[in-house]
């Protein structure tokens, strides 16, 4: 299979090597499937449902509960980056729901440390999915790495020569410790093979057209430049759309898929896209809660590190590019089926 | 500078027995940029005197009255109270000192209670979190309840009583604070006959106490009433000034006022309705005074005014006729034709147009031009497909205003640069252009001077004549004594009478009407306070 | 005449139990301890912006700057707290507040400006100020002892914040009752024009109506700051949008001079309660949204009802 | 006396000119064809909603939900591209809108209830609707043909949305001017109890206000949608706040019976040409934000001196 493993996927190969992902099957054969024994309820709050992200991880969440007999009491949505009262709200709604186990994407990166210290007191553990969060009071996570997404869009670029070509970047709204952490990555590979960077300001949002504008504005003042790199989706789809608005030969670097970006990908408009797995992470970490619930062994996690104080398994990203994107199994990894919404959670 | 006001400064000091002045304006001028409000004005007011003063819309009356309050600080002049120079920051001073003012437009806090209202803007905190005390307030609220004879109680929202009684308690928050001098800034505009009269027994019972009144209004028979003295402003100055004597009449005021002989209007013969016309408008149903229905009609050519006192139902007839109020238990029919208009606008597509009373609040744009103000509801007559044809509409807008003898200078300048007279002319204007079959009226000449009063009155007669019907609601009963060749009187909701070519005879029958007494039984009722020098300055020539 | 205005007044909390009443029958966890304690600690922010909101509306205005004056003020305490000490800093972020308040209401009371774009301009003000100060990115340093005395200790098995917000309820009830400055805003809701006549200070008690908003805004900062243990420089104009509908639902006329704290705390309550019930019956998030836009709409168009 | 109108009047225009000579000095290449094609693109949106608010504004009133009613426009429009074909898409988009500002017009007229919460529900509803038809999830599936056309081509040289702003604004400024109902609208907006009673019918006129500030809503989703090529169902409340801002800042009043076109187009030039000139010259973004906060401010006390 000509899936163009991330370089340094030694996380990844702790499960298996990338190579001898079995894509048929919906867990990549990283865990066996298993089916619940005792009752398990899970409530579930992610910051948004804005992107295939996010609606990958619920409907993986979703599909996989439906087929191990794993309840989901509630899906919640904070609403946006930063709306952290709200998702505090809906993790002591769990409480009162009674679930066994929170999952959380977090609106924040911290800010945490009490309200989930506090449902772990009342036997409630908190497990992470998609984006890390800085609290230790988590069991365990199921996430990706977001340096390496960042580092594998710095190697596609640094395979496409771009030895004193100018590199715009549009890393969107500040405060967001994901975005960070890809923008750092990409900077420190892309430097290194001679791309000459032009600052970056975390600015705006993280929307379509926050992309489109300060790209658009970014390649009037630097008309040669030859890249833009963004860290998601939103901001890359905008950045594409500046770029054809004003004729310029300029590639795109970005993550998160979405199906319009394998066009731009087959004809070069976009260089490489890191898919994000949220089916996989969906379903992963309802496998991971039930062997927890249940006190079976654990598929083995990485240990706690800086940005992520807790035992975690980073799934492996894929990144697509010309080879890749008429093949990659796109609904296994990140596409949720297209007549399935998210209000038909149970 | 001149001779007229040297001419009144003299008048001031000798008044009222030659006792001194309580206060005393000195050459006061104020300028609001390029007008010259008060030009070097001087006045005197007595304690224990009603001084009238008179002038023409924008001659400086109110602003005179914002001065003394302390509301302005005039540019040049002197205030003399009780023989000291004052000077005011704000009218929190004025009051301090015993001067109180009551306002032209109501100055009441609608959502608060009575006691509130009394008390606001003088609790004498010194903090902004002071306790306000019910204890410690409500007892003089009670008092000054209790001056002006009305039985209510202290803790009642303003805004849940009627507009009679609102004006009452401004009066009384003027005395609240046991003033030496009260300024009453039109005070009788919106008043009827009735609560005219309760409202010059409080003004007499001040006077009595030694209080000094400023009494500032456009009616004569205020002045005749209870006037002791009497001030004309003209462009800012005083005119003249003169102490009301008996030989001193209605007239004698009037002519000194507009500086013309037999300045009163002359009336032109009734035009009885025409027997067997059927009414434009006819209002059947009504409860009459002997148990049967009452019918109020409006003919062509005719003015038919309704009189009574504020909530006796009239009001209800009226805007029930515009479209402004369901009529409920009684009906009317347009032509013949069944009538219930549900809004104004489909008052109007019968040809029906209305005159609301209350300027400010209800009739003009403030923010728009005079065309823009008169062509409001006749633009159908000037647009096609929604598109206004301009020139045709400047045509038409300068027509009307010529005729109504507007004084502007430009069409499209915004209204609020005219006079309130003159944007009332307007306004009748406009509502005269789009009536077709009937004109209704309330309070046209509300605040209107008497020379605008009676060039409106002058409109609405050649209006009638060319054959509209017109119904009027006005408070002011010598107007409508004047107008009307039809006045319908009501008394709690029942029509009471008719009264065919009113004369100012019937000044009294009418006042019994809407008290309730019937008109047979003059003869016993105890003559109302009023009635001795009620004037019939606009009906000499009947 | 009497008896309907009692109806009216008790429609809110008529509605306020059939929600609980449905929400019990559904999910009868609802009413658990548990719950009840979360629902008034979810309610506690928009409750303590909700009455700010109440001073600039019953006055005949609005604060918009509301959200983001509050994320400068948390900004602001936290990063003074390493400095200055955690009850000083607390008290920095009120007064920081009530400052930027004044000055809005300064702007609106001298210039005599429409209130909606002075703090339409404040909000991008405060806004920008806050993440100059912190970068842009949410402060996570915040003292534990801090997060815990406001966040989330209780006492006698209420939450101090719940507390905090029930103490700036009475006070904000007997201000606008009892005092000279409760009486002043409400006539200067009413008819600005009368309270000047009366020789009301407009200037000055215009600006502390805004100093009042502020301060609540600033109030808010520190118990959402404890409460989410960071101070996040961003604000989303949603709790400004919301503490409006809060307010008016309750049935505070916008065009000011009327409505107390009790019918602030009945708009909000709905509000909360709603998105708890939402929240507890497994409500979809979209779904979520059309509830409460269609419930802001009713309550508006009952309110119109319960006035006439 | 006529000599300081006109001053006044010439003060934006003469703000617009500064701001752009500074602009020049400092980096040339904003006075670029390039740089002003992008500066005329970006300030079409915002043009085109803030035509539709100044309708409510003018009328008196103002509609909060504009953002979120485009979003919706947007939405649909797309998705039933595919099944209707392109114009009719377009023509649905501004139906959409259109549709959506009646309701909250009629809700408005027919209850008279304040359009603020009117518009602040149909925000949250509309959102809702979005969201649902959506999925919650960017729409990228555009017609290459109705991106091209709308948000890419261009005639004469002047892009094809700058000419649908252009007309959108002639209409505005001829049936503000030269109809019936542009005089309706300024006549509700000056006193609306004048103009119920001069025969004016309210509530139809008052419904087709908030028809045209949404119909503006969806011309604006027509031009957003191919511009940037995608359907956001999420619509972030900020670009309706900077509607109301810019129609404040060229001189319309908040209350209502005034204002022209030009002013909101003026209004629209600043804070484009701010924000633009910012970008050009390399201004750090929260200094942006912070700049634009205080010329708001500013202008809104310049304009209380300019009305005095
Ligand atoms: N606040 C103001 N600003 C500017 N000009 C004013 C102001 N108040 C009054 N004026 C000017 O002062 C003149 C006198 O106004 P004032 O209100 O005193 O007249 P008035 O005699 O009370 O008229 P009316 O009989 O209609 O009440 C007006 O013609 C007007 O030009
Ligand atoms: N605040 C103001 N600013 C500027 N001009 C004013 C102001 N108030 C009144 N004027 C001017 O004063 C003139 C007369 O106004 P004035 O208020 O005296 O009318 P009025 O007849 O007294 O009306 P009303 O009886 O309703 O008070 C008008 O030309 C008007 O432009
Ligand atoms: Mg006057
Ligand atoms: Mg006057």
């Amino acid at each position: 299979l000509p899936l163009v493993a991330l370089p340094a996927a030694g996380l990844a190969q702790q499960a298996g090597a990338p190579a001898d992902l079995d894509v048929n099957d919906r867990l990549l054969g990283l865990v066996e499937p298993i089916k619940a024994a005792k009752p398990l309820r899970l409530g579930v709050t992610v910051v948004h449902l804005m992107d295939n992200f996010y609606t990958g991880i619920i409907y993986g969440i979703s599909d996989e509960a439906r087929r191990s007999g794993v309840e989901v009491a509630q899906v919640s949505v904070a609403g946006n980056y930063g709306d952290v009262q709200q998702q505090f709200a809906q993790l002591e709604a769990f409480r009162s729901l009674g679930v066994d186990y929170a999952v959380l994407a977090p609106a924040a990166y911290s800010g945490y440390d009490n309200v989930l210290a506090s449902l772990a007191k009342s036997g409630i553990e908190t497990l992470s999915v998609g984006i890390p969060t800085g609290s230790k009071n988590i069991a365990f996570g199921v996430l990706q790495d977001d340096a390496e997404i960042g580092r594998a869009l710095g190697e596609a670029l640094c395979a496409d020569k771009p030895q004193g070509k100018k590199v715009l970047q549009v890393p969107g709204a500040p405060g967001l410790e994901w975005s960070r952490l890809r923008v750092e990555a990409f900077q420190a590979v892309a430097q290194a093979c001679g791309a000459v960077l032009e600052p970056a300001a975390y600015k705006g949002e993280m929307t379509l057209q926050d992309g489109l504008t300060q790209t658009y504005d970014q390649l009037l003042r630097v008309p040669d430049a030859e890249y833009v790199f963004t860290p998601v989706s939103y901001l890359g789809m905008g950045a594409a759309q500046a770029v054809r608005q004003t004729g310029r030969k300029v590639k795109v670097l970005t993550a998160t898929m979405v199906k319009e970006e394998q066009a731009m990908i087959e004809d070069g408009r976009m260089l490489a896209v890191a898919s994000e797995p949220g089916i996989i992470m969906g379903r992963l970490i309802v496998q991971y809660a039930i062997r927890a619930n249940e006190g079976l062994p654990m598929p083995p996690l990485a240990e706690p590190t800086e940005s992520v104080p807790y035992p975690h398994f980073n799934v492996p990203n894929v990144l697509i590019t010309k080879e890749n994107v008429g093949t990659h199994p796109y609904d296994v990894f990140e596409y949720p089926p297209q007549d399935w919404k998210v209000g038909a959670t149970p | 500078m001149s001779t007229l006001s040297l001419h009144a400064a003299p008048c001031g000091h000798t008044a009222a027995g030659g006792r001194a002045a309580l206060l005393e304006v000195r050459g006061a001028t104020k300028r609001f940029g390029a007008t010259l409000a008060l030009d070097d004005v001087s006045i005197a007011a007595h304690a224990g005197e009603i001084h009238c003063v008179l002038g023409e819309n924008g001659a400086g009356k109110s602003s005179l009255g914002k001065v003394i309050a302390g509301l302005y600080r005039a540019d040049a002049g002197v205030l003399v109270f009780d023989g000291a120079p004052v000077q005011f920051a704000n009218p929190g001073q004025a009051r301090a000192m015993g001067i109180a003012i009551v306002y032209q437009e109501l100055s009441l806090v609608p959502d608060l209670s009575i006691r509130a209202n009394f008390w606001l803007g003088s609790e004498g905190a010194r903090l902004p979190l002071a306790r306000v005390g019910r204890r410690r307030e409500t007892p003089r609220v009670r008092e000054v309840l209790a001056q002006l004879g009305v039985e209510l109680d202290p803790e009642t929202r303003v805004k849940d009583l009627p507009v009679t009684t609102q004006q009452l308690l401004e009066i009384g928050k003027a005395l609240m604070h046991r003033p030496r001098l009260v300024v009453f800034d039109e005070p009788t505009a919106m008043l009827g006959a009735i609560e005219k009269q309760r409202f010059f027994s409080v003004l007499r019972t001040l006077r009595d106490n030694g209080i000094a009144s400023l009494l500032i209004t456009h009616h004569i028979d205020d002045v005749t009433a209870v006037g002791d003295r009497v001030t004309v402003m003209r462009n800012g100055r005083v005119v003249e000034s003169f102490p009301m004597t008996g030989a001193i009449d209605a007239e004698h005021v009037l002519e000194r006022l507009t500086g013309r002989r037999g300045a009163a209007a002359v009336r032109s013969p009734r035009t009885a309705p025409a027997a067997g016309e059927s009414a434009v408008l006819e209002i059947s149903g009504l409860p009459g005074r002997d148990d049967g229905g009452a019918t109020v009609g409006v003919h062509r050519g005719g003015i038919v005014g309704l009189y009574g006192v504020v909530g006796c139902g009239a009001e209800r007839v009226v805007r029930a006729a515009a479209g402004v109020q369901r009529a409920r238990d009684f009906s009317m029919r347009l032509n013949g034709r069944p009538f219930g208009p549900a809004t104004p606008a489909e008052a109007l597509r019968a040809g029906i147009s209305y005159l609301p009373a209350g300027r400010q609040a209800n009739a003009v744009f403030p923010t728009r031009s005079i065309r823009e103000n008169l062509m409001l509801s006749q633009l159908r007559r000037v647009s096609r497909l929604g598109f206004i044809n301009r020139r045709r509409e400047t045509s038409v807008a300068l027509d009307q205003l010529r005729a109504s003898a507007v004084k502007f200078a430009d069409l499209d300048a915004g209204i609020d640069t005219l006079s309130g007279g003159n944007q009332q002319k307007v306004l009748l204007a406009r509502a005269m252009a789009g009536a077709s079959a009937l004109l209704v009226l309330e309070e046209p000449t509300a605040g209107v001077d008497i020379d605008a009063k009676q060039q409106i009155h002058e409109r609405i007669r050649a209006a009638s004549r060319a054959g509209l019907a017109v119904l009027v609601l006005s408070s002011d009963l010598p107007e409508t004594l004047a107008l009307c060749d039809v006045v319908y009187t009501f008394f709690a909701g029942t029509v009471m009478d008719c009264h065919v070519a009113p004369a100012a005879g019937d000044h009294d029958a009418i006042l019994a009407d809407i008290l309730g007494q019937r008109s047979a039984a003059r003869p016993e009722q105890p003559r109302s306070q009023a009635a001795p020098t009620v004037n019939e300055w606009s009906l000499q020539a009947t | 005449m009497n008896a309907k205005i009692k109806l009216a007044d008790a429609m809110l909390p008529l509605i306020v139990l059939t929600i609980a009443a449905v929400a019990t029958a559904i999910q009868p966890r609802f009413l658990s301890v548990d719950n009840l304690l979360n629902l008034s600690r979810q309610l506690v922010p928009l409750l303590i912006i909700s009455i700010g909101q109440a001073f600039a509306i019953m006055r005949g205005g609005l604060d918009l700057s509301m959200a983001s004056v509050l994320s400068l003020s948390g900004v602001l305490g936290v990063t003074l707290m390493p400095h200055i000490g955690v009850p000083a800093g607390v008290i920095a972020m009120v007064l920081v507040g009530c400052l930027a308040g004044l000055v809005s209401g300064f702007i609106i009371a001298w210039f005599r400006t429409t209130p909606l774009v002075v703090t339409l301009g404040m909000l991008s003000v405060t806004q920008a100020i806050a993440l100059i100060l912190s970068n842009g990115v949410p402060i996570h340093n915040v003292p534990a002892t801090y997060v815990d005395a406001i966040g989330f200790n209780a006492v006698l098995g209420v939450p101090v914040m719940v507390w905090i917000a029930l103490v700036l309820a009475v006070a904000a009830t007997v201000i606008l009752r009892h005092t000279v400055f409760g009486r002043y805003v409400y006539a200067l809701g009413s008819n600005e024009s009368a309270a000047v006549k009366s020789g009301v200070n407009v200037r000055f008690y215009t600006m502390l109506v805004y100093g009042v908003s502020g301060l609540c805004a600033g109030v808010g900062a520190v118990v959402l700051t404890a409460w989410v243990s960071s101070a996040q420089p961003v604000a989303s104009p949603t709790l400004t949008l919301q503490s409006i509908a809060a307010v008016v639902l309750g049935g505070v006329a916008l065009t000011g001079g009327s409505g107390g704290i009790w019918q602030v705390f009945l708009g909000v309550l709905v509000l909360s309660l709603l998105s708890n019930v939402m929240n507890m019956t497994g409500v979809s998030a979209y779904y979520q949204t059309l509830v409460v836009g269609i419930v802001i709409v009713i309550a508006v168009v009952l309110d119109r009802f319960r006035r006439t």
